[in-house]
């Protein structure tokens, strides 16, 4: 074999190595960290005193992780639900060959392009009853509206829920509308002379179709819920109360302002082991039968 | 007044007209197949029977009764589509019985019709599997399946075998021959491969951009074709079209072409009603299989007509060989017997069946009439 | 990529239609809620806004906020403005999004037309790590970035952003190789191109959509990004986020919400400017990339 | 020559009293790298210094409170300032409570900037003028102040929403409860009996009663903005530390005359506090004397004074003139060195002055479900002992 | 030794082994076409030619020398594409002179060979476009002409005309036939077209499943096949295929088959030695163009036998008909002139060439030699 050829059966080992090295060093060999770290007593910086299953133990005991995983169990499935039905619905619409389409997509998609604190603050303010819509609402002469969820501890995760779907749901519709993009014309053809309703056609053929951009959805859904941590702190703080605290929160609060590394270490193995579960069966289907 | 009447027909797309007053009428039974190079309209014209495109102006009508503005569903049609357009979420039972069950058949009949479909098309065992585990053949007959079940007044196809490797595409189109002769359903059937609307079709519609070029049986439109486009596009290999002059010899109007030296040299026809172009330039065509040697010519023929000429390039292939000639100056290519003695650069003694030969008026293109 | 189903072949009738129409619209009006309440706001003096409507239209106009975020707002100790902080931003942001775009695009090339055993292992193991919460790795990444001397620098930050961005441009642009021609590829090893000039003359030149939405994605993902900014950053280098968090963050004094609200508009500027010049390819190119059909 | 300073003081005043160091700083020719990082009470900070300290390559200095300073000493990676003390004489200035805190191991590693007390209440003068209120003496006249307030329409306590705010408070209401020996074993020593008794669950009691005076938007409110309130005369009474005096000031109000200010309640003679300081970080030796400059700076009587006028504060050192301070600040000087002589001088919990960070934070979760509604007083009392518990 | 040795070459992907040791040795000029169903190898062997897969065993050699290892663009050769693999991103002029340009060709000399080559193939006017603004033709003579500008030792083609529909394909064909003539270079050519086999090579390869079935001239291969594999896949409609007996009738071996009524009718061979199988069972290979009607049969054949049988179906296509019926129980399709006046349902005297006729082993299924 010549030099070059040898050279080109090495080069894109050589340049997927790189990020191979840097995944594999920044990704797993800090998640090993977090799993030794779990095990430790560290407080406020990392130490390496081994303390078994004892922040585990901590951790369960804790009344907020309770909340905490119970905020996500509801905020994780209204949030992906309601971004799903919502893109869908706003994506099927969408192309109905719309006129003023061009228009509308950015509008349906900025929201994706601000940060947390932008998303937080214009929120906090709508939401408040003293400033946003309530007041706005009683300004207008509706005087017996009321909507002050966020100051209530059994609603407040729902304004979470609210800003986030805000802010993420334009994107989903994006991914939608690019699955419905794809179908290929002629099977709609042969639905209809098939004889479906248009309510036919969507139910039993084209959403069928759209798996692939569900299971896109979901995936960036679950992950961006569990991880959901910005949003939280600027909209509420995890108030009321500990209203709203969710894990990642929670992993936040205690490896950083508490002071409890270890508990926070913990919490996040707990975590990345649910978004193992999530990603994992996903991964393996994505990579099981190469295109 | 026939079973399907596509009249004057006209289709725009914005100010694009891409249908010129289409008229049609297929009778009932019928295998219609339309024909024509890409974007002529073909499928636009079938889309628009379908009820998938409005009709821009004229009026389709089934039975007498004008389908403008009738859903597709109502219109009772079926159509098998290029790309076989198989629900890639349903198995093949269930794509079989979409339709059945969009129009409210209850189950037991739904299963029934399947079965009975199924087993015509031998795909009994293929039921359960999803589109995406089948070969394109058998993509083919589930998409047959769809249609045929539904047991419609007219079954529209659109290229339903331009997917399949050529091997397939012969058995498929025997397929559907058989399909028709046993069922009797009328049949509007779109393909741009000619062999196929000739083997298939009870009548031929020839278009070109938006005009239908000719109506007729295969046989009228391959053996006296309307006009040079229509002679060129029938036929592979294609008709060999040449310039010649018509000359009066011997009492009978000829034919003067020029061979491969320049030489001129003539050929009778067998029109009588072609002296009227005596002295006049026509455009001369001649089948490749009217070019053969003597002794593979029809012995049936009236007049064989001698052409001695230089052979440029032989091509066996198996069942014939093809030689390429010059005449009048462009290529002229020979059909003849696969044992033909003959080869490149060889002076040889054409046979041409001027009982085949047609005759074009250069200025409008349109075949001369005999 | 067909453009021909573009074309669908759905009917719906007319009141249908005007339905659509309204829902389309009432949708439209919740996303721009916030953003309205924030621009008219932003551009009332501070007396109207307290107590006042927000939803009303100011009574005065006034372009002071605007100005005063931008240039003369008290950023920690120095009136600065968020000025300085846009320029950090941006020192930050295009490097790093384009290193992790042609990083990405690189690796799908190599993932999609030069497999070897266990390409797709390693595939899988770097889609992971798009994952990972970013919380739990801020300490051993700030050992890391001390040990290689980058810490509370522009390149550190920059390094820390390409780390964890490869994942998702790795996925789009292997999504999207994978449906690019093989047969290209083996011509142009015939003529002689080599694996870089392959995939600079070839792949590259025809990535236009792909590009699109890894730009985008990283781009507002990297401009957006607060903790990683606030942690690795140094006095000299900290982003936008970092700046327009302590202006809306201060703990004492009257609230100039028509300056915070000018300030975060400003921030969100060149994310909205990207998704707006760019956006129309974005549908396109999550067509072709992320969402496989 | 330069310091780097993290700290989380972005707003008007603070930034403006900071500047103050900053010029001082200059005139010795040494430049100031100013990084804010606002958010969390100080939260973000903390994690921009855990970034930076594991990096290697830690600030000058670091605006810090209470426990957390310890815990950081006990890192070993704080400066000695030893030499700059001794030369300052700061053993003899600073009250030992602060001491406790600047000082580890004997060693000094800390530079205290100010004092804030956080028993006070601040009232709006004219509008309890106006319903014949007179400053409340005791726990009872304060609730029936409160009442006649909220008879009245108007909102009787202006409280900001947030774990810390509600924990300020808790602090109050437990001195107000128990007095100083009791507040000590609860929070300092974390005595269980203390903890889970009853006292503790009068002191959560006392809670329940004030968030009976509450408006329904209090929750998430900036501390500023319930202060606010009190200035623009829409509720009476806020329980909050001495930096609230800075908006009332700003707000152009006088003390006495707009506003008043008083000790919360059943807490005469006791003071709770947090002090802000300055924690000085190892640097390498080409550091090293802009670091002792800029101690010795934060040290220096007229800073100390000029800062704390601003921030409504009073000197960590107690040999400053009080000449610079209105008659609140003047007040709240007196009783700090009287509390520091009778050593009622007490560690805010609040502030983490009283434990570590942990502890602190425990705290806040129980009083926090407390005063929303969550806990009821018995249980958020055995709540607090397990929680404590589970947070040693 | 010849041009390109392809020797004892073997291709597993893991455990699978698609080409099985594959030898075949190319003379310098030659045109050699390699056919076979889809997945047989076809393009795996030009890969390994053109050194795009690894050889798993075996040697390739051009000229004599190795090329095992050896880089693609190092190989001196040139191919031409399915989907003809245009660069997308660059104009018609760049994508052909690409290679040039990698070879480090300096700009004149390029442009000048760029000039050539497009006025040879007739695509000037073309230049400055990109790809995507070509009609399917005209990409063909782009990738046609990137592949002559580097003026190679060796053509790969790889199903080029695949793409193509019918017309075109048929122009190109003798585009590229009439270019192999003028450049006289050696050509591997894929293509599962057989009368582009046919009509293009100087000797064909029939691969099935990984191996080389038959390895001979176009002649060779449709006239002598040396199994049922290579008769059936090679002609088209394919070789009628029919169990037959052997027996002797009047000293000379007969094939026995029945008729669509099930009456056993006798078929005289050509070949003497057909005798050795007296009494047993064959399969009987006959071409659907020997079974004519007796006007249509070859003048030139020694052994024309007649055959009464019904007829099923009759397809007119043009330049001849085809004929459906029934032999030894299956279909057989009889190829007569278009003018053949023969009805379905008609007990008609075919007229059957049985020097065509071949026989095959029905074990082995390997022809039987004559
Ligand atoms: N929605 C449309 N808008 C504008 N023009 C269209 C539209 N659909 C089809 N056309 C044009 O109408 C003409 C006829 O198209 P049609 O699809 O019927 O051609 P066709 O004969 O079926 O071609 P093919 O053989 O390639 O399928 C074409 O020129 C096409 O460009
Ligand atoms: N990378 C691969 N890994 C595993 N098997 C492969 C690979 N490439 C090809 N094959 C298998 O090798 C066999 C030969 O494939 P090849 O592409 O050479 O067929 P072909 O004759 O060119 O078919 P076609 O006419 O469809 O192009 C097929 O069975 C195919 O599935
Ligand atoms: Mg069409
Ligand atoms: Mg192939």
């Amino acid at each position: 074999m010549d030099f070059r050829t040898r050279l080109q059966t090495w080069l894109p080992k050589l340049v997927l190595a790189p990020s191979l090295a840097s995944t594999l060093v920044f990704v797993y060999g800090f998640i090993v960290f977090t799993v030794y770290l779990s095990f430790t007593n560290s407080t406020i910086l990392p130490s390496y005193d081994l303390v078994g299953w004892h922040n585990y133990w901590r951790l369960f005991q804790l009344p907020t992780w309770t909340i905490a995983v119970k905020n996500l169990a509801i905020f994780a499935s209204l949030y992906i639900a309601i971004c799903i039905a919502i893109g869908l619905g706003l994506a099927i619409f969408l192309d109905q060959k719309i006129r003023g389409e061009g228009m509308l997509r950015p509008i349906y998609l900025y929201p994706m392009a601000l940060s947390f604190i932008v998303t937080g603050t214009a929120w906090k303010w709508l939401l408040d009853p003293g400033i946003g819509i309530e007041h706005t609402m009683h300004l207008w002469g509706w005087t017996s509206f009321h909507f002050n969820w966020i100051k209530t501890s059994q609603y407040a995760i729902y304004t979470v829920v609210l800003a986030a779907v805000w802010q993420t749901s334009g994107f989903v519709m994006a991914m939608f509308l690019a699955g419905l993009r794809g179908i290929d014309n002629e099977i709609l053809k042969a639905a209809q002379i098939d004889g479906a309703s248009n309510w036919n056609l969507y139910r039993r053929i084209i959403i069928p179709q759209l798996r692939p951009a569900f299971l896109s959805a979901f995936v960036i859904l679950a992950h961006l819920a569990v991880k959901s941590y910005d949003l939280v702190v600027a909209l509420t703080g995890g108030g009321p109360g500990r209203a709203t605290e969710l894990p990642a929160t929670f992993m936040y609060s205690y490896t950083f302002t508490r002071n409890e590394m270890g508990v926070g270490a913990a919490s996040a193995v707990i975590m990345l082991m649910t978004i193992a579960a999530i990603m994992v069966p996903y991964l393996y289907a994505e990579l099981k039968e190469p295109k | 007044m026939g079973f399907l009447d596509i009249s004057n027909v006209t289709k725009s797309y914005g100010a694009v007209e891409v249908l010129h007053k289409i008229d049609i009428s297929v009778q009932e039974g019928e295998f219609l197949v339309l024909v024509g190079p890409s974007g002529c309209g073909k499928s636009t014209l079938l889309n628009m029977i379908a009820g998938l495109e409005g009709i821009s102006s004229g009026e389709i009508a089934i039975r007498g009764s004008t389908m403008n503005g009738v859903h597709p569903s109502k219109r009772n049609i079926a159509m098998v589509f290029q790309s076989y357009a198989l629900y890639p979420n349903m198995t093949v039972g269930q794509n079989i019985t979409f339709g059945l069950e969009m129009h409210g058949t209850p189950k037991p009949e739904r299963e029934a019709a399947m079965k009975k479909v199924a087993a015509m098309l031998q795909i009994e065992q293929l039921l359960d599997r999803k589109p995406g585990q089948l070969s394109g053949g058998q993509r083919q007959r589930v998409a047959m399946g769809r249609a045929l079940v539904r047991n419609p007044d007219v079954f529209l196809f659109d290229e339903p075998l331009s997917n399949l490797d050529a091997k397939l595409r012969v058995d498929m189109r025997t397929e559907i021959k058989k399909l028709h002769q046993n069922l009797g359903t009328t049949i509007v059937y779109v393909t741009h491969d000619q062999i196929e609307a000739m083997t298939l079709s009870t009548r031929i519609a020839v278009m070109n951009k938006g005009y239908v070029q000719q109506l007729g049986t295969p046989k009228e439109i391959y053996d006296t074709p309307a006009n040079i486009f229509v002679a060129t596009f029938m036929g592979s290999p294609a008709m060999n079209i040449m310039p010649a002059k018509v000359v009066m010899a011997d009492g009978a109007p000829h034919a003067e072409v020029t061979d491969a030296d320049g030489t001129a040299r003539r050929l009778r026809f067998s029109q009588a009603n072609m002296a009227e172009w005596a002295g006049r330039e026509i455009i001369l065509g001649i089948r490749p299989e009217a070019i053969t040697d003597p002794d593979g010519a029809d012995r049936k023929s009236s007049n064989i007509q001698s052409l001695t000429n230089r052979v440029n390039v032989t091509e066996p292939a198996g069942s014939d060989t093809f030689v390429t000639t010059t005449l009048s100056g462009g290529d002229a290519i020979a059909r003849m017997r696969a044992d033909a003695e003959v080869r490149a650069g060889q002076i040889f003694d054409f046979a041409v069946d001027m009982d085949k030969a047609v005759a074009f008026d250069p200025r409008t293109e349109d075949r001369i009439p005999a | 990529m067909s453009s021909a189903s573009q074309e669908i072949a759905i009917r719906t009738g007319g009141f249908t239609r005007k339905l659509i129409y309204v829902t389309l619209i009432v949708f439209a009006a919740f996303y721009l809620l916030p953003l309205f309440v924030m621009l008219i706001n932003s551009v009332k003096p501070l007396s109207e806004i307290t107590g006042g409507n927000m939803m009303a239209l100011p009574k005065v106009w006034t372009i002071k906020p605007w100005l005063e975020a931008w240039s003369s707002a008290q950023i920690g100790v120095q009136p600065t403005g968020l000025r300085p902080y846009f320029l950090n931003s941006i020192e930050m942001v295009v490097p790093a999004v384009t290193i992790s775009t042609l990083v990405g695009a690189l690796n799908g090339y190599v993932l999609t037309k030069w497999r070897f055993k266990g390409s797709s292992i390693l595939f899988g193991l770097m889609l992971f790590a798009c994952f990972i919460p970013f919380q739990i790795v801020l300490i051993p990444m700030a050992r890391v970035l001390g040990m290689l001397g980058l810490a509370g620098s522009v390149p550190g930050l920059i390094l820390v952003h390409i780390v964890y961005g490869i994942g998702f441009t790795t996925l789009y642009f292997r999504n999207y190789y994978a449906a690019f021609p093989t047969e290209l590829v083996r011509a142009a090893q015939i003529d002689g191109a080599g694996f870089f000039r392959i995939f600079w003359r070839i792949l590259l030149p025809s990535s236009a959509p792909i590009i699109v939405v890894s730009v985008i994605w990283q781009f507002t993902n990297i401009w957006n990004d607060f903790l990683f900014g606030s942690s690795f950053s140094g006095q000299a280098s900290q982003p936008m986020t970092v700046a327009l968090n302590n202006l809306v963050q201060s703990s004492t004094g009257v609230k100039a919400y028509n300056v915070h609200f000018a300030g975060a508009i400003l921030a969100a500027l060149p994310t909205l400017l990207v998704y707006i010049v760019a956006g129309r390819y974005f549908v396109r190119g999550l067509m072709a990339g992320s969402v496989k059909g | 020559e330069s310091v780097e300073v993290l700290h989380w003081w972005t707003s008007g005043g603070e930034a403006a009293a900071l500047n103050v160091l900053k010029k001082d700083l200059q005139a010795e020719g040494i430049g100031w790298k100013d990084m804010p990082v606002a958010g969390g009470g100080g939260g973000s900070a903390m994690t921009v210094l855990r970034a930076r300290v594991t990096a290697g390559n830690p600030p000058t200095a670091v605006q810090m409170l209470g426990y957390d300073i310890q815990d950081w000493a006990k890192l070993g990676v704080v400066a000695n300032l030893d030499n700059v003390a001794k030369a300052g004489n700061w053993d003899a200035v600073v009250p030992d409570a602060l001491k406790k805190f600047s000082k580890y191991d004997g060693h000094w590693i800390a530079v205290p900037v100010d004092v804030h007390s956080t028993n006070w209440v601040w009232g709006n003068k004219k509008l309890l003028d106006s319903l014949g209120i007179a400053q409340p003496k005791t726990w009872d006249e304060f609730i029936a102040a409160m009442q006649k307030v909220k008879d009245a329409g108007k909102t009787a306590l202006a409280v900001g929403g947030q774990p810390w705010q509600e924990a300020t408070m808790f602090d109050a209401v437990v001195l107000s409860v128990g007095g100083p020996d009791f507040y000590k074993k609860a929070f300092i020593d974390l005595d269980p009996k203390a903890l889970g008794g009853p006292q503790m669950v009068e002191a959560f009691k006392r809670m329940e009663q004030l968030h009976g005076f509450v408006d329904p938007n209090f929750s998430g409110r900036d501390w500023n903005l319930a202060t606010a309130m009190v200035i623009k005369g829409d509720a009476a009474f806020q329980m909050m530390g001495d930096w609230a005096k800075g908006e009332f000031l700003r707000a152009g109000q006088k003390p006495g005359e707009d506003f008043m200010c008083f000790r919360t309640p059943g807490t005469q003679g006791d003071v709770t506090f947090n002090s802000d300081q300055f924690v000085m970080f190892k640097v390498g030796k080409d550091a090293q004397h802009a670091q002792d400059e800029m101690a010795k700076a934060v040290m220096s009587p007229s800073f100390q004074s000029s800062f704390n006028v601003v921030k409504g504060s009073v000197p960590a050192r107690m040999d400053v003139p009080d000449t610079a301070f209105d008659a609140c600040g003047k007040m709240a000087m007196k009783q700090l060195q009287e509390a520091s002589k009778n050593g009622t001088l007490l560690g805010s919990m609040a502030h983490g002055h009283a434990n570590k960070a942990a502890v602190k934070n425990a705290i806040y979760d129980v009083v926090t479900a407390n005063f929303n509604g969550d806990y009821g007083a018995e249980q958020a009392a055995k709540e607090l002992v397990s929680a404590v518990a589970l947070a040693q």
